[in-house]
């Protein structure tokens, strides 16, 4: 058997990364199983459960289309022994599993006295373009980090990816884990070395005029805004989250005491998001060392509609992000300049060799 | 046949339905690959058999409801196909107004009350529209469109259990095409169980029929709607189907390992509109020539309806903001 | 038929205030019909279902455990021309109807391009004391807040109760009712010339020094701390929100615009509250204005434990308001007179008349 | 009787289990006016049957989960008694530490994994439960409680499913008492269905059984049981039964309307214990000088576990936020 982990590895993507992981995982430790629908399919989840079924059929399978059942079934056998790492092509079908996950994963360890855990992970993944419209691209991490006992991981990079994935596995607390279809083909390298640790987030650059704290796919549109900025010489310190639940404080306020500004991007809906919470905890702690107002950026209160004309200015990216940083600091760049960072192309897709209609 | 009366006024709409499905579908499959359908199309080429036979059976006071393959069954209620297009297109004039797609079609006008893309979600919808029914002592009927992958959910089970307990005018047509996105029944369902044992044991009356034959579709569909009419509860039927064409998406999909190119075409072999064609000219019920003048009728129809979403002007997103409350 | 609506009427609880709106409805519009288990039991679900079954046996009906179904019964009755009201006895048990209420109810207008509505009203109740216990306590609000095309409405006065609960029903849109059980037995009275409108809140009591937020039962702690603070010479202004989906913004930043302090206290669980949400939107829009650190009061990240000793010190109430209001403004009030705010008798159940166990 | 031979081995523990049932759950009816127990109470007085047939029949390193109706099942599991009494006074030494009160009952030590108030919510786990053992190759099983009104929760009807899918070693163990809190049967499922009918339909084999006769609950479940132990796949059984007093606390309400007092009277005839004693006695297994000696040390056992509760120390609340994770 390959041992992976002795090496680091360059240029893979961040699916072949989350497969790696789940391979890593299987390998290292016979309690992990698999499933969820599509599992051992041709497709694999996008090719995240590559090779799986093959080494070790009685630990891969797919399922009925059962999310609530299926969810207390890993519970289930989480409570017996098992590590079960559980898989939905969209976040949106797991509202089916509320139940399952609130009233049960999340509080069995806390009002059974920590009798028993529940290591579970529920792999759930985000999509958005191509028409994945009102149901196929729900941000819920707010939601999930709002109950006790869950921890959730939201990662951007590749090797957050693979790591946060393996301690997910490792961890004996249930763990939603988010990933955002259109990092799926984002490239990056796994550093053996440098593991990421579960709730802790990343600064992922460092600057002094202002914070800008991101999450998941606006990540890589906070990097291009910051490149940008720094072109530019403004220096922004750009914080990735990582883990929404329990979020890391002390790497914000670090931060914010530091630059004395926040701006916090969200692809939640505004209203009740993580982004909100992030504004109140600062503005509560820091409000003498601000010297100006808080502010965020989330998606408008408003579920994702179909059309391609419709989503067109839907979602913000790196220029809109320069843009309100401007506003925030009061400086000027030539908008033409700015204009550069819209992306070419087709808004809703990752990228070209994106054909649908998935 | 004991309704053969009836049949005969009705076989011309059947088979209009069977071309209007067919025709359409391929005509999205064919131009699909051109990149101005945005959205996850899920096409019911080999299907059409269900719906068709359903269309003349319905009345536009019945509704229905359906799924994320949902095309053939917003087509059958007699929902405006322009509009489906539009909608495919992402237009203004889609009938869901560019908002929700393929998989979330709408035509209040016929009774058709809405697709959904989450397997199972309007299920229990469905249901209520037929306890609106109940309540008010109508006579209509609200039919409820589920695939064989649908019934594995909690929330089918419960609707079922509610359709029984009240005797609701609740008609369930479940296409079993054998698959669910690519996974057989046997890896989802129990090996021997059948779907209609489930249901049996809920409390609803059932029926199977084979989903390529449009004359025992008919027949069955006919038999079961008349006794939901009448007042004696929820039926359930199952249709033996199959999808030609990949599960989303305009391709064929059979190389790639989850079914076999052969069972493909045994159920092509099977296909409903040939046979349906060739049981209307053995019976001597409709000439070829009559059956090729209403398909080419159904095509010309079928380029306007593109041609229209096409030209049409795509939505604005100003009025998002003010549609979130009604 | 008895015309109910003509006059005001007096000393009536909470619970009869919802009864009374129920059967108002009922009788004013025939497509209102109200079921959820218990609707016609002998015991009426807290007596809020009084009399239904016998005035309208047809529209009035118990249901089977079934949630997530029963909630999609409800969605499809409304968009067939009823306007069902569906009660659940705790909210927790509505966590298994989430896809209903999200994917579909919230989104149907929306997403249909405003060709039908969907006008339902579920009652959810919420739980504390007499070991409720970690499943039947959750005050979720933020939730049903986070999710687009919901009205979320959490009224704290019999008035309010009566008036938000007709206006619900008579709504076009899914609104998701919730009553906190410690509200049942509270009195008041139905002024029919005062009536409270969806969306708005209300400033319950006007000040100068600080502005208070809150909402269900918190309002009644709120109101004592602030009785207690007046008799100190101390102004506070509070606001109930009664609606948390919208939220009425244009009240609280006039408020605050005038106070220059706001308190934010939320009866849910800290992370991801609407109390975070409405700290963040009154520092960003009202950030120069602030006098002082704008601050809220929630729950602990903790699930409600079971045991007597375990929820004794869990909840807050108007002590401890007036103890976070007394450092906010660097005032001292002596502590034995705060102390007098303690409740007398058992934490745990809502009056003495409560003898368990439900 | 097949298996009188180990019948007769386990004619005591069935009759101690019996005892320890009733009496404890007097003992709480007795008490809970003192308001000492404040959490909600669901008893199991009446429906002691089932669990106590099942009691011999299970190894500790079998299995259960169980519903907000707990005691029973926990107590014939082998639940130690003083930490099930201890946790409904909210004590430290409880044994869910008095976070969970009586609906939220565990004991590792004995397989019982623990109990949950949200009606169905532990189905699905105990399956999951079962899959593990199955993955494992074991010879465990996993026993799955639930009442009549769980019965219409999807989630039971996915875990069934499931459970049939896969073959897995599950036991479940239904007791149809009628009632889910003041709601027949009549007004949640279909009449004339019976339970057993949708889990036939689902494709898990079922058995019935009468709850209030204990021998015959040991011979179903017995034979059930061993089937599952060689690899037959799950199995359900309903029970009858009844549960006299309240649906949540400890009076008898048979006058506020739902049920009338001759049903319970015609139930109580039929009482488990009783019937059980004199079967004892008629084939002279047992003196009814023996029984009264058992019954007088299970009572002597319940009330040193109420002392127990009553002397133990409250839980302090400075640990609860260092629990939230594991
Ligand atoms: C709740 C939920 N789970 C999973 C999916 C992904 N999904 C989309 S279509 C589909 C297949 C459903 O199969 P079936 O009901 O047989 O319909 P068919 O596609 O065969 O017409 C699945 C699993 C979904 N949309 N919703
Ligand atoms: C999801 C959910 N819905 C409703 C309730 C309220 N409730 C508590 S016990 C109960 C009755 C369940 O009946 P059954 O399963 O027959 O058990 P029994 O009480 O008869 O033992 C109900 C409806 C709940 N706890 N959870
Ligand atoms: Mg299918
Ligand atoms: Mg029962």
């Amino acid at each position: 058997m390959v041992n992976y982990m002795t090496d680091s590895i360059a240029e893979i993507t961040f699916a072949q990364a989350i497969n790696r992981a789940l391979k890593d995982a299987m390998v290292e430790d016979d309690s992990v199983i698999c499933y969820g629908l599509g599992a051992d399919d041709p497709l694999r989840i996008f090719s995240t459960t590559k090779d799986l079924v093959e080494l070790y059929p009685e630990r891969v399978f797919d399922m009925p289309t059962s999310e609530n059942g299926m969810t207390g079934v890993g519970i289930g056998a989480a409570l017996n022994g098992l590590r079960p790492v559980m898989t939905h092509q969209r976040l949106d079908f797991f509202l089916l599993a509320m139940d399952q996950l609130v009233n049960a994963a999340a509080k069995w360890h806390f009002m059974f006295d920590a009798k028993s855990t529940v290591p579970i992970v529920i792999r759930l993944i985000i999509g958005r373009g191509w028409g994945q419209g009102p149901t196929h691209s729900q941000h819920l991490h707010a939601w999930f980090a709002h109950i006790p006992g869950l921890k959730v991981i939201i990662p951007t990079s590749v090797n957050d990816a693979y790591h946060l994935l393996k301690q997910s596995i490792k961890d004996n607390n249930p763990v939603v884990f988010i990933e955002h279809r259109w990092l799926h083909n984002q490239k990056g390298s796994i550093d053996t070395n440098h593991k990421s640790t579960l709730s802790q987030a990343a600064v992922v650059k460092q600057g002094t005029e202002l914070t800008l704290v991101s999450s998941s796919y606006l990540t890589v549109e906070a990097i291009r805004a910051c490149e940008f900025l720094e072109q530019h010489d403004v220096s922004v310190e750009l914080i990735d989250l990582r883990t929404v639940n329990p979020i890391d404080w002390p790497t914000i306020y670090t931060s914010v005491a530091k630059t004395k500004r926040v701006l916090v991007i969200d692809a939640g809906a505004r209203t009740g998001s993580i982004s909100g919470e992030i504004v109140a905890q600062v503005s509560e702690m820091l409000f003498d060392q601000l010297l100006a107002a808080p502010a965020r950026m989330a998606m408008p209160d408003i579920p994702e509609p179909t059309s391609y004309s419709l989503t067109k200015d839907f979602y913000f990216g790196a220029k809109e992000i320069v843009e309100k940083i401007m506003t925030m600091l009061g400086i000027d760049i030539d908008p033409t300049q700015v204009d550069s960072l819209n992306v070419q192309g087709h808004h809703d897709i990752p990228g070209e060799y994106f054909k649908g209609p998935f | 046949m004991s309704d053969l009366k009836h049949f005969l006024q009705h076989q011309k709409t059947i088979l209009e339905t069977l071309y209007l499905i067919r025709d359409i579908e391929e005509g999205i499959a064919e131009r699909y690959p051109q990149g101005k359908m945005r959205c996850p199309t899920h096409l019911s080429i080999g299907q059409e058999g269900v719906p068709a036979a359903l269309a003349p059976l319905l009345k536009i006071t019945d509704l229905a409801v359906s799924t994320h393959r949902a095309h053939a069954h917003y087509l059958a209620k007699g929902g405006c196909p322009k509009a489906m297009l539009a909608e495919i297109y992402g237009k203004a004039t889609g009938c869901s107004g560019g908002r929700g797609g393929s998989m979330h079609l709408i035509d209040e006008s016929v009774g058709f009350k809405g697709s959904t893309a989450i397997v199972g979600n309007t299920i229990p919808i469905g249901v209520g529209l037929a306890l609106a029914q109940k309540i008010r002592q109508e006579t209509n009927i609200s039919v409820v469109f589920v695939g064989d992958g649908a019934i594995e959910e909690g929330v089918f089970y419960e609707a079922a259990n509610f359709a029984a307990l009240k005797q609701l005018p609740v008609l369930f047509v479940c296409e079993n095409n054998l698959y669910s996105v690519y996974a057989p029944l046997s890896k989802r369902q129990p090996v021997g169980r059948k779907i209609t044992d489930v249901v049996n044991g809920i409390g609803i009356n059932t029926a199977i029929a084979d989903g390529n034959n449009v004359v025992e579709c008919y027949q069955v569909l006919s038999e079961q709607i008349q006794q939901i009419r009448e007042g004696r509860g929820p039926r359930f039927i199952e249709f033996s189907t199959y999808r030609w064409r990949e599960h989303c998406g305009p391709n064929y999909d059979n190389h790639i390992g989850y079914r076999t190119e052969e069972e493909y075409l045994a159920w092509k072999a099977k296909e409903p509109i040939a046979r349906f064609e060739q049981w209307l000219a053995d019976y001597q019920l409709m000439s070829p020539t009559d059956m090729a003048k209403i398909r080419q009728q159904i095509r010309h129809k079928i380029n306007a309806a593109f041609e229209f979403a096409e030209v049409s002007e795509f939505p604005s997103a100003d009025k998002l903001a003010n549609t979130i409350y009604g």
